[in-house]
């Protein structure tokens, strides 16, 4: 498959896999703000998943639209990192896992819309004033429980300790990715890494949180398709109608 | 009656609107908390039988239709609780109401979301109903609670064509797309009729709401509109009501229908429902589960309140 | 639908959700033996299941065999009761749901043993043995918890307390349940639910269990296919891979 | 070396077997200990990566024989526990310590089950290399142990055919279906070698175990004789194994085969592995969730025990 297809695939599965978990939580979040404040981002992700997916299916040429990505791969077809399907948890992993994959899409969509590819970029200038808005609601909330009461303090550093090894499979890059940075297209993992890091630990000194170590053992396999247990349940749930109603106009 | 009152009423007569700020009898602002905080709650555990079938929504297209609307209800909620909270009441202690089981939400919310074509069915017949209730509220006497009604409004009738237009989909696919509309309407369509109350004969408490001009119309007379809106959709749509008795009434220019399963309304009502206790539960453990970030965000503010204070 | 066709897929879809139920707590159960009865247990129920629904899908004569009906179908065409469907709570619930559901079973199907159809029978005949040990195992356990500590009594009422509600509609005949009734099949329903409130009776004292009354409201659909919201999850999780891979063998 | 040593040492190099009641070294006690109940926790612990499954199992056959397979795993560890008990620690104790992290478990279970393809190379590949490690086991000096391994050995060489069986179907169906299987071998086989140990040139123990006769081939020629059975059967399934150094080697008789990823496995033994985590919180909440009931169970014989002591 040709790597910016493939690229592109991460991409939306991100954004689409993430919105997901986001949208189990409707009606459930901890007050009437972040219940909004949660479907509203999860409609952003599903919106910027559905133009990348889009793209992706066009470059491809084989006739799949996006619900035909969304709908008809199985795991091992998708592309996300592992970070966003990891289950939502207590609100503190919700948030934390939020804060992790925000910082980072901030910095590669950031990068993208400055890129030579000129759909890539307009979709990424257009998404970019989402995130933005979404990093800065997310790293604000880590401020404001990491320097909450002890309790809070407690779940998100608990939160950020254990969903830390699913941070680092951003910034490994691949040959795919090489070749998009080569490209002018994705940016440089280490500037990547270095932004991300430094954000990341601007956000954790303010939150009084301890910044675990970015040497620490980094889990991965989802951009090339080897997942947790979790991503199955996840599209098994998603697919359903798909799956089961063949062909059927919805 | 005294003075205050007379005059109170007599604003309401010529059709001036009460503000916060205004004199009003102690239950007319009771009523109105009732009713203003019961359609909040509605708009709450609304999102539920929604959100049982996001994540399963069956196009990207339609997921995130059905976020947005999701989102919209949680502002509904927002606006209402505002508009209560004008009457001197915070949204903590309406919530405690709920949660507690003393306040009431739409007991329609207590059925349960079967299918997709259930997302269509609601849009449709229960946000179809919940408009026409609403419209009249546009025009109520209290300020607060009118505007927010004119938002509400507003959004509802998207929703409500988002709805028809799911079952419209449903109703020009494959033959189990269009069961699948059917068993919906079949298991909305009386649920949907009770959400305008009792019969007139049995409503308590209307003549009153109604000379405060916080009801404008009966239960009877608008359930008599929902029908008649619904039938020909219902038609074009090519599916059957399921009521053999519904027919149209030349006579009265409206269609006569059959009658409703009262004892059923009321066993919802007294949390015999087939989802009273799931619904409940699932917004209390929302609740309680969130207390920890709740607090947090209020000592983060006043521990930062404190900083400023001290610098 | 053949009467007899749907009273069969309503005995085979009961043991088939149970046993599905039940295999999610593999290896998750509170105690090793209790891991291997749970498993045993699923494995009966699933045995079951694929003779009524066998069964089922040659009387129909459209071809439909075990996996065709189990997974093939979507929720409003399964016919098992809502108690099966209920979810695994904590044990105290696992454990009066099948309590519940064994009393139920065990007067239902050696009813069916004495039935005037040879096959339903034979099937009822060899299911009773099993049956027969999961009833004696689901009581003695809530005699155990019942009468056990302050804590597991209360646990113990509550799930009782709650799955109340299901345990009525087995006994609500409809027209299906009747004709099987009038063809000398299926046991009377009067005397199905006096047999069954009286085994629960004598055990709910001896556990020194409260038990709930008999003429509290009863939810019912599950038989008809109008189901609580947890099958479809259920049947999305079970049914993924005959849907995702349509035609392939296993 | 002491009599009572030397003695002990006499009846293992006759091959008499050490029964619960005979003397025996504190130090041989401990490895039977360690090793015997690690055994036991791999039984445990390895229901779930199949539990994993067993809901979406594509046909009621294949999820009946998997759920009979997970049930025969529970028994192994039940017995394994037993054999380990006669030597004077309880079951409790034990899973204390594989709950507190003290004890292991095999580390092949802390990767996760991906596909249903999953199912059968676990069968094939990893009840394929346990089979190996066990059956020379079932000779072994400790009684118990013997006799439990013979037990084991027997249901286990059922599993692994079945595993086989399973790979043969999707071999043999869709081209869907084949790469499930190559993926799941790609991504097992490693893993597989890795159970034997480490190599025999850092294996620490090795010689007092070989000494007691409770390890009786080193882990090379186990990990060589797994390799050697295993590579005609790939080939008959038409699937590569994912060795770009694996060749026969005339000469020894055997498969050469590549290097195995150290730093992978002692990464997976240190925590690292990709389900580590959440295997052990899984028993762990078992275990913790469980704590009423078996609390209510001995709460319900003490009382009885009572009333027949004071009838």
């Amino acid at each position: 498959m040709d790597a910016k297809v493939q690229y592109l695939l991460r991409l939306g599965d991100n954004a689409l896999v993430l919105s997901q978990r986001l949208s189990e939580l409707c009606g459930k979040g901890p007050a009437l703000e972040e219940d909004m404040a949660l479907t509203n981002v999860a409609l952003d992700l599903l919106g910027q998943a559905r133009l990348w997916l889009t793209h992706a299916g066009e470059l491809e040429g084989r006739g799949r639209d996006e619900d035909a990505l969304a709908y008809l791969r199985d795991a091992h077809d998708f592309h996300n990192v592992l970070l966003v399907e990891q289950p939502n948890g207590n609100y503190a992993h919700t948030l934390v896992r939020q804060f992790y994959f925000d910082a980072w899409h901030y910095f590669q969509v950031g990068a993208l819309a400055q890129s030579a590819d000129v759909r890539i970029a307009e979709i990424a200038a257009k998404s970019l004033k989402e995130i933005t808005y979404h990093l800065r609601r997310s790293g604000d909330l880590v401020v404001r429980l990491g320097d909450g009461t002890a309790l809070s303090h407690e779940y998100t550093q608990t939160a950020a300790d254990e969903l830390w090894m699913y941070t680092g499979e951003a910034f490994q890059y691949d040959a795919i990715d090489e070749q998009m940075a080569a490209a002018g297209i994705a940016p440089p993992a280490a500037t990547l890494r270095a932004q991300w890091l430094a954000h990341v630990g601007d956000i954790f000194a303010e939150a009084t949180l301890a910044m675990p170590s970015p040497d620490a053992w980094m889990q991965k396999g989802g951009k090339t398709g080897r997942h947790s247990e979790h991503l199955g349940y996840l599209l098994a749930e998603m697919q359903f109608l798909q799956r089961a109603y063949p062909g059927a106009a919805w | 009656m005294s003075a205050e009152e007379r005059a109170f009423q007599a604003r309401i007569d010529d059709g001036i609107r009460i503000e916060p700020k205004d004199w009003m009898p102690e239950a007319y602002r009771k009523t109105l908390i009732r009713q203003i905080s019961q359609h909040a709650h509605s708009e709450i555990v609304g999102q539920l039988p929604e959100g049982n079938w996001v994540t399963r929504a069956p196009t990207l297209k339609r997921k995130s239709i059905l976020l947005a609307k999701i989102q919209d209800e949680a502002g509904h909620g927002l606006y209402l609780y505002s508009a209560a909270e004008t009457l001197g009441v915070s949204r903590d202690e309406l919530l405690q109401a709920l949660h507690s089981g003393k306040a009431k939400y739409s007991s329609i919310f207590n059925y349960p979301t079967l299918s997709w074509a259930d997302m269509g069915a609601i849009g449709w017949l229960v946000d179809g109903s919940a408009i026409i209730n609403q419209i009249p509220l546009c025009r109520c006497s209290y300020g607060p609670y009118s505007r927010a009604m004119i938002r509400v409004c507003k959004e509802e009738s998207f929703h409500a064509r988002q709805g028809y237009d799911i079952m419209l989909a449903l109703c020009n696919g494959t033959a189990e797309q269009k069961a699948m509309a059917q068993d919906a309407l079949n298991r909305w369509w009386w649920p949907s009729l009770m959400m305008f109350g009792p019969s007139d004969a049995n409503s308590v408490n209307s003549a009153q709401s109604t000379q405060w001009r916080i009801k404008l119309f009966s239960n009877d007379e608008l359930r008599q509109r929902m029908v008649d809106q619904t039938v020909p959709q219902a038609e074009f749509l090519g599916l059957t009501i399921p009521d053999p008795d519904l027919k149209w009434n030349a006579e009265r220019g409206h269609y006569d229908f059959g009658e409703i399963d009262w004892a059923e309304f009321h066993a919802v009502l007294q949390g015999n429902g087939p989802c009273n206790r799931e619904r409940l539960r699932t917004r209390v453990k929302a609740w309680d589960d969130g207390q920890w970030f709740r607090d947090a965000l209020v000592a983060h503010a006043e521990k930062h309140a404190t900083d400023k204070a001290a610098a």
